[in-house]
């Protein structure tokens, strides 16, 4: 008995129901409002000057879990805008369909030149549709809402107390061969991204006052100077592709150990 | 493994191009009505009934595999309500058209898949919901997990995220819509051809309807599917000759542990400690009469046996090939007291089973041997647990590359 | 053949269409306001998109179903595999052939009415179980189990209920029952003491025996898969889906007929009075259907064996009494 | 009276034609595979192959219910022409029953002091 009355007051808490409002959101007409944190796809931001803000440093690409973002970068060049060299990404290519969200790629962004946004994206008929490009992504920054946070205003919420912040800032500046290694791990804030990405080009570029200044081809090295042979068939890809580069002999240290060799490359042609 | 596309004249490689147009289906009485002179106005209409009927009634089964089937069961509920399209969720393959596969697939998993796939009456879509669904995520490069459910049966939508929310499952739902209205019209949905994205969204197989898939691998893949869960039961034990446990005295009061340790010393002739938790190091030979014992004194729950792999090292510190195997004993009862050994095993060398003194080493011994490879002599009934019974190789031995490959699954 | 044939084949035949296709309709309509229903219940809304306010679903369902490949499982028996669906749907329509749905509208006036209603609906246990049996499938086996067990259990109580409208009626044609009503009082009304408990013995066992939560173990989702229509693809499917519905239409206009007065009513053709009188304990059903939780299978066979035939056993033989000793009570 | 199940007969015809025209209507509509693959005509058990025919023999339990089953119908096959002549007959036939049933239901009583009647 006591079964069937209980039955009934369940029948009546349904039957109340009916008259209530539903929960429904009539999803493609009336969208729920959207949480401040749901972060669905993915947009690049252009900066103050009206240009893509991201400068191809791989910083997100080296973090991302699921390594789905592919950037590259044909080197710097001047901005048509306010003429200084920077690096620009090419191509910039989201693979979202492996996405897991977890925003590592905008935490790492010192430029703030990535962003999650809150709208998915359409459903696709083919993996491919979900794959977001360069187009594509600077679309999404000018349609969609971004998500909560973007990539400085989540470093300062991670950022460690002054105290220990510091020596990790002096070791910076003592980079032995590898300045580059720095730049992803680089402590939130402290510096401007594009000053740190110098070292890298110039890394690079440092082998190249040495070795074609005397203009020495590789074909003309006698046999009996192996070492410095190779030390210069090492250097020769990077000088050919950056002839100018002996304009800025900057870092003094890595320099003068590739010229010393280099120095010996010059006795035995000579 | 595959080449996607057909790489045109400047080097880049352009996208799969999918032959969506074939069905998988056709209608023998009915196209011939279609072509009775006189009748086509009457067929049209038909036609055009016929698919409405198919559009507005799309009716889910659910592959919920993991956390992505939340989401699901989300959109079916108030907030979204999938009904409101007509959408109901079918328990049996063979009431309902859209398969969602709501998670990751594993290798195990995907030959049941396909069957399910294959069981679900046609016309039926799939739809790939999250990014494991679609691609595998960041598990697609390891040994145990399908790069993409697309490489096993043809998924018609795929929706992002992970897991997308509801309301991206009820925008698929409408996407898959408009795609069966072009379907049957003979259309293909629209395609944005965008090339120089192949190497990125390539799956480690072709998936499937691409050209340049193996035909083969279908039928591989069917045929795995038919004998998914084949193995050999010759050595299964037949009902009612189970292993019963010795029969051994109830709970006596627990033992100090520093009783055990003179018991291990003096008894077991234990003198090595394992680095860092300084478990005793029991000789293989004498390790069941340990256990057995240790349960007459009370340590009556078997809590686990952890297998472990170390490759031989060079360098610095030279040490052979080895296997560790961590037992691990408690008191029942409040206050409950742990105790651990170790087996020091060579490659090849058996750990002696503790079946025929805890019932529950069954599983968990059954575990380390098909994922570490350590072999129990003596276990009744040795064979694959975690991965499927065709499997090669030991998936945490050390020296197991973590990206190989299961054909014909990944 | 002789005219009086005639005209009695033709009778039955146009008032079988007529019948048939008007529960069809109204199940297909049924079908809609349950989804609706139950919608509005769990706070939703239910089918909007197909037609007005997603008026034509049942109909979008049927013309989908009907169009998906027909698959039968290799070892299933596929004679009776086939056979099961249709005959589903034939018995479950078979036993409105004589509910009068108004004092002119019935398809066949038997005067063994009401026996011949539960002999039919009784045989919805043939096609059940031989669904069940010929899938070779231990979900639909399962629940063909379950199915014969409780159709045969609830069988009882339901013959003990409708007894009471026999008792107190004195006739076994349903028509004629319907007449005693509605011309003296109807029977969930007064004597209230039988009726409105046969009523709702007979509604509980009417649930039971179409397999209507909280008594639809032979099909339990959770465990069972789809019970007995595991198998089942399409336009079998489709029978099976249909059977269901109109088992539970039919079992509600019988229960207006017995318990309820049928077409009897005022102001109103009678035919609208019984429309309305089975729409009301069809929606009953659906409202019980999503507010209550399904019993366990013990607790099923507890309550029929334990609880409602005993019941069913007392409430006849209060019904005897009453036409027997209550004043007035005989006329 | 005759002319009732001619009716009936011709009601049966009727709902054949509907049960078995869905069928014929579907066979024309509906779609053919084009994959012939053993998978699809297996049995159904969760995608899993299944474990052997559910043709086997086990305890289904139903002995007792099917014995309880015959003697109430039967019970109820006595009643029934007992309920429509119940007024003519007068109180003779109500005592009649009443004793008939008792009896029957101290059989009842009996099955369930033997817990006959326990479903576990």
């Amino acid at each position: 008995m006591g079964y069937f009355i209980d039955s009934l007051k369940a029948m009546a808490t349904t039957f109340r129901q009916i008259f209530r409002k539903p929960a429904t959101y009539e999803y493609p007409e009336v969208i729920r409002p959207r949480a401040e944190r749901l972060r669905a796809s993915f947009a690049l931001p252009d900066d103050e000057n009206g240009e893509l803000a991201c400068i191809a440093c791989m910083a997100c690409e080296k973090i991302c879990p699921s390594q789905i973002i592919h950037i590259k970068s044909e080197g710097k060049r001047e901005s048509p805008v306010t003429g200084k060299k920077r690096q620009y990404a090419d191509t910039f290519v989201l693979d979202l369909t492996a996405c897991i969200g977890c925003e590592l790629c905008v935490q790492v962004c010192n430029s703030n030149a990535i962003y999650m946004v809150r709208e998915q994206e359409v459903p696709g008929f083919e993996r491919e549709d979900l794959v977001l490009n360069l187009e594509r992504l600077r679309a999404n920054a000018k349609s969609k809402t971004a998500a909560w946070a973007k990539g400085t205003v989540l470093q300062e919420m991670q950022e460690l107390p002054k105290a220990e912040k510091k020596p990790a800032a002096e070791k910076k500046p003592a980079p032995e061969k590898k300045p580059a290694a720095d730049a992803t791990a680089a402590p939130p804030g402290d510096e401007k991204p594009a000053p740190e990405k110098k070292p890298v080009a110039e890394k690079k570029e440092t082998p190249a006052p040495a070795a074609p200044a005397d203009a020495t081809p590789a074909a003309a090295a006698p046999a009996e100077a192996a070492p410095a042979a190779e030390a210069k068939a090492a250097a020769k890809p990077d000088a050919e592709a950056k002839p100018d580069g002996e304009a800025k002999p900057k870092e003094a240290e890595p320099a003068k150990a590739e010229g010393a060799k280099s120095d010996a490359a010059k006795e035995a042609s000579a | 493994m595959a080449v996607n596309g057909n790489g045109s004249g400047d080097g880049r490689k352009r996208l799969p191009v999918v032959d969506e147009g074939a069905l998988a289906y056709d209608h023998p009485l009915y196209d011939t009505l279609l072509n009775v002179p006189g009748l086509s106005v009457a067929t049209t209409s038909l036609d055009a009934l016929l698919n409405w009927g198919l559009m507005n009634s799309l009716w889910i089964f659910p592959m919920a595999t993991s956390c992505c089937g939340i989401e699901l069961m989300a959109a079916a509920a108030s907030r979204v309500d999938l009904d409101r399209m007509g959408t109901i969720v079918r328990a049996t393959p063979r009431q309902a058209e859209v398969m969602v596969i709501a998670g990751t697939i594993t290798v195990k998993m995907a030959p049941r898949v396909k069957t399910l796939w294959e069981q679900m009456p046609e016309p039926k879509w799939a739809i790939a919901m999250g990014s494991c669904a679609i691609s595998g995520d960041f598990y697609r490069n390891l040994y145990a997990v399908v790069p993409g459910i697309d490489t096993v049966l043809p998924v018609d939508i795929y929706i992002p995220g992970c897991p997308p929310n509801p309301e991206a499952l009820m925008q698929g739902l409408l996407r898959l819509k408009e795609k069966v209205a072009l379907r049957r019209a003979g259309k293909l949905p629209p395609h944005d051809d965008r090339p120089g994205m192949l190497d990125v969204t390539r799956p480690s197989i072709a998936r499937l309807l691409d050209p340049a898939r193996d035909r083969a691998l279908d039928q591989q893949q069917e045929d795995s599917a038919l004998n998914a869960s084949s193995f050999d039961r010759s050595d299964e034990p037949e009902d009612g000759e189970e292993r019963a446990p010795d029969q051994l005295p109830d709970a006596i009061a627990s033992t100090p542990p520093a009783e055990i340790e003179a018991l291990l010393r003096d008894e077991f002739g234990v003198t090595e400690l394992a680095p860092k938790d300084g478990a005793p190091v029991v000789a293989a030979d004498k390790h069941v009469a340990l256990a057995r014992r240790l349960r007459g004194m009370g340590y009556q729950i078997f809590v686990y046996v952890v297998a472990t792999h170390f490759p031989e090292k060079t360098g610095k510190v030279v040490a052979p090939e080895r296997f560790e195997v961590a037992y691990a004993l408690r008191t029942v009862g409040a206050g409950s007291k742990l105790v651990s050994w170790r087996l020091k095993l060579e490659p090849g060398q058996e750990a002696p089973s503790l079946v025929g003194v805890f019932a529950g080493a069954d599983w968990q011994e059954r575990e380390q041997w098909d994922l570490v490879g350590v072999r129990f002599a003596g276990h009744p009934d040795l064979r694959r647990l975690m991965m499927p019974d065709n499997w090669e190789g030991h998936p945490l031995r050390k020296d197991y590359p973590a990206d190989k490959a299961c054909p014909p699954w990944r | 053949m002789n005219p009086a044939t005639q005209s009695a084949l033709i009778h039955g035949a146009v008032y079988g269409t007529i019948v048939c296709l008007a529960v069809l309709t109204s199940i297909a309509m049924g079908i809609w306001f349950e989804r609706k229903f139950a919608g509005r219940m769990q706070s939703r809304i239910g089918p909007t998109y197909t037609g007005p306010v997603g008026l034509l679903q049942p109909v979008a369902d049927v013309v989908k179903l009907l169009q998906k490949e027909d698959i039968i499982p290799r070892d299933a028996d596929h004679a009776l595999f086939n056979l099961a669906p249709p005959l589903a749907a034939i018995f479950s329509l078979a036993a409105a052939a004589v509910v009068p749905f108004s004092a002119k509208v019935i398809s066949a006036d038997l005067d063994v009415g009401v026996v011949y209603i539960l002999g039919v609906g009784g045989l919805m246990v043939v096609p059940t179980f031989m669904a069940g049996w010929s899938s070779n499938n231990k979900f639909a086996l399962l629940g063909g189990m379950r199915a014969i067990a409780q159709s045969v259990s609830y069988g009882v109580p339901l013959v003990l209920a409708t007894m009471v409208p026999v008792v107190l009626a004195g006739s076994l044609s349903v028509s004629g029952i319907v007449d005693w009503q509605a011309t003296h009082h109807w029977f969930a009304v007064w004597p209230i003491l039988p009726g409105l408990p046969a009523f709702l013995l007979f509604y509980l066992a009417m649930l039971a025996e179409s397999n209507r939560i909280p008594f639809d173990i032979p099909e339990a989702e959770s465990e069972l898969v789809a019970g007995i229509t595991t198998e089942y693809t399409g336009a079998k499917f489709t029978l099976f889906y249909m059977a269901e519905y109109v088992h539970t239409m039919v079992g509600s206009a019988v229960a207006a007929a017995l318990f309820f007065g049928g077409w009897d009513g005022p102001f109103a053709p009678g035919l609208h009075w019984m429309v309305l009188k089975t729409l009301l304990i069809f929606v009953s059903v659906y409202w019980v259907r999503w507010s209550l939780v399904r019993f366990r299978s013990d607790q099923l066979m507890d309550l029929c064996w334990k609880r409602l035939t005993p019941l069913g056993l007392g409430l006849v033989f209060l019904a005897a009494a009453f036409v027997q000793y209550w004043p007035g009570g005989a006329r | 009276m005759h002319s009732g199940w001619l009716s009936v007969f011709a009601f049966l015809v009727v709902s054949s034609l509907i049960g078995f025209g869905l069928l014929a209507a579907s066979r024309v509509i509906r779609v053919r595979s084009k994959s012939d693959s053993p998978l699809k005509h297996r049995t159904y058990e969760c995608g899993e192959e299944p474990a052997g025919l559910a043709w086997m023999q086990f305890h289904a339990r139903y002995y007792v219910v099917a014995i309880f089953f015959v003697l109430f119908d039967v019970e109820a096959v006595f009643l029934f022409p007992w309920a429509v002549v119940l007024r003519e007959l007068g109180s003779a036939a109500f005592v009649a029953a009443v004793l008939f049933v008792v009896v029957l239901m101290l059989g009842w009583l009996y099955a369930l002091r033997k817990e006959a009647l326990q479903w576990q």
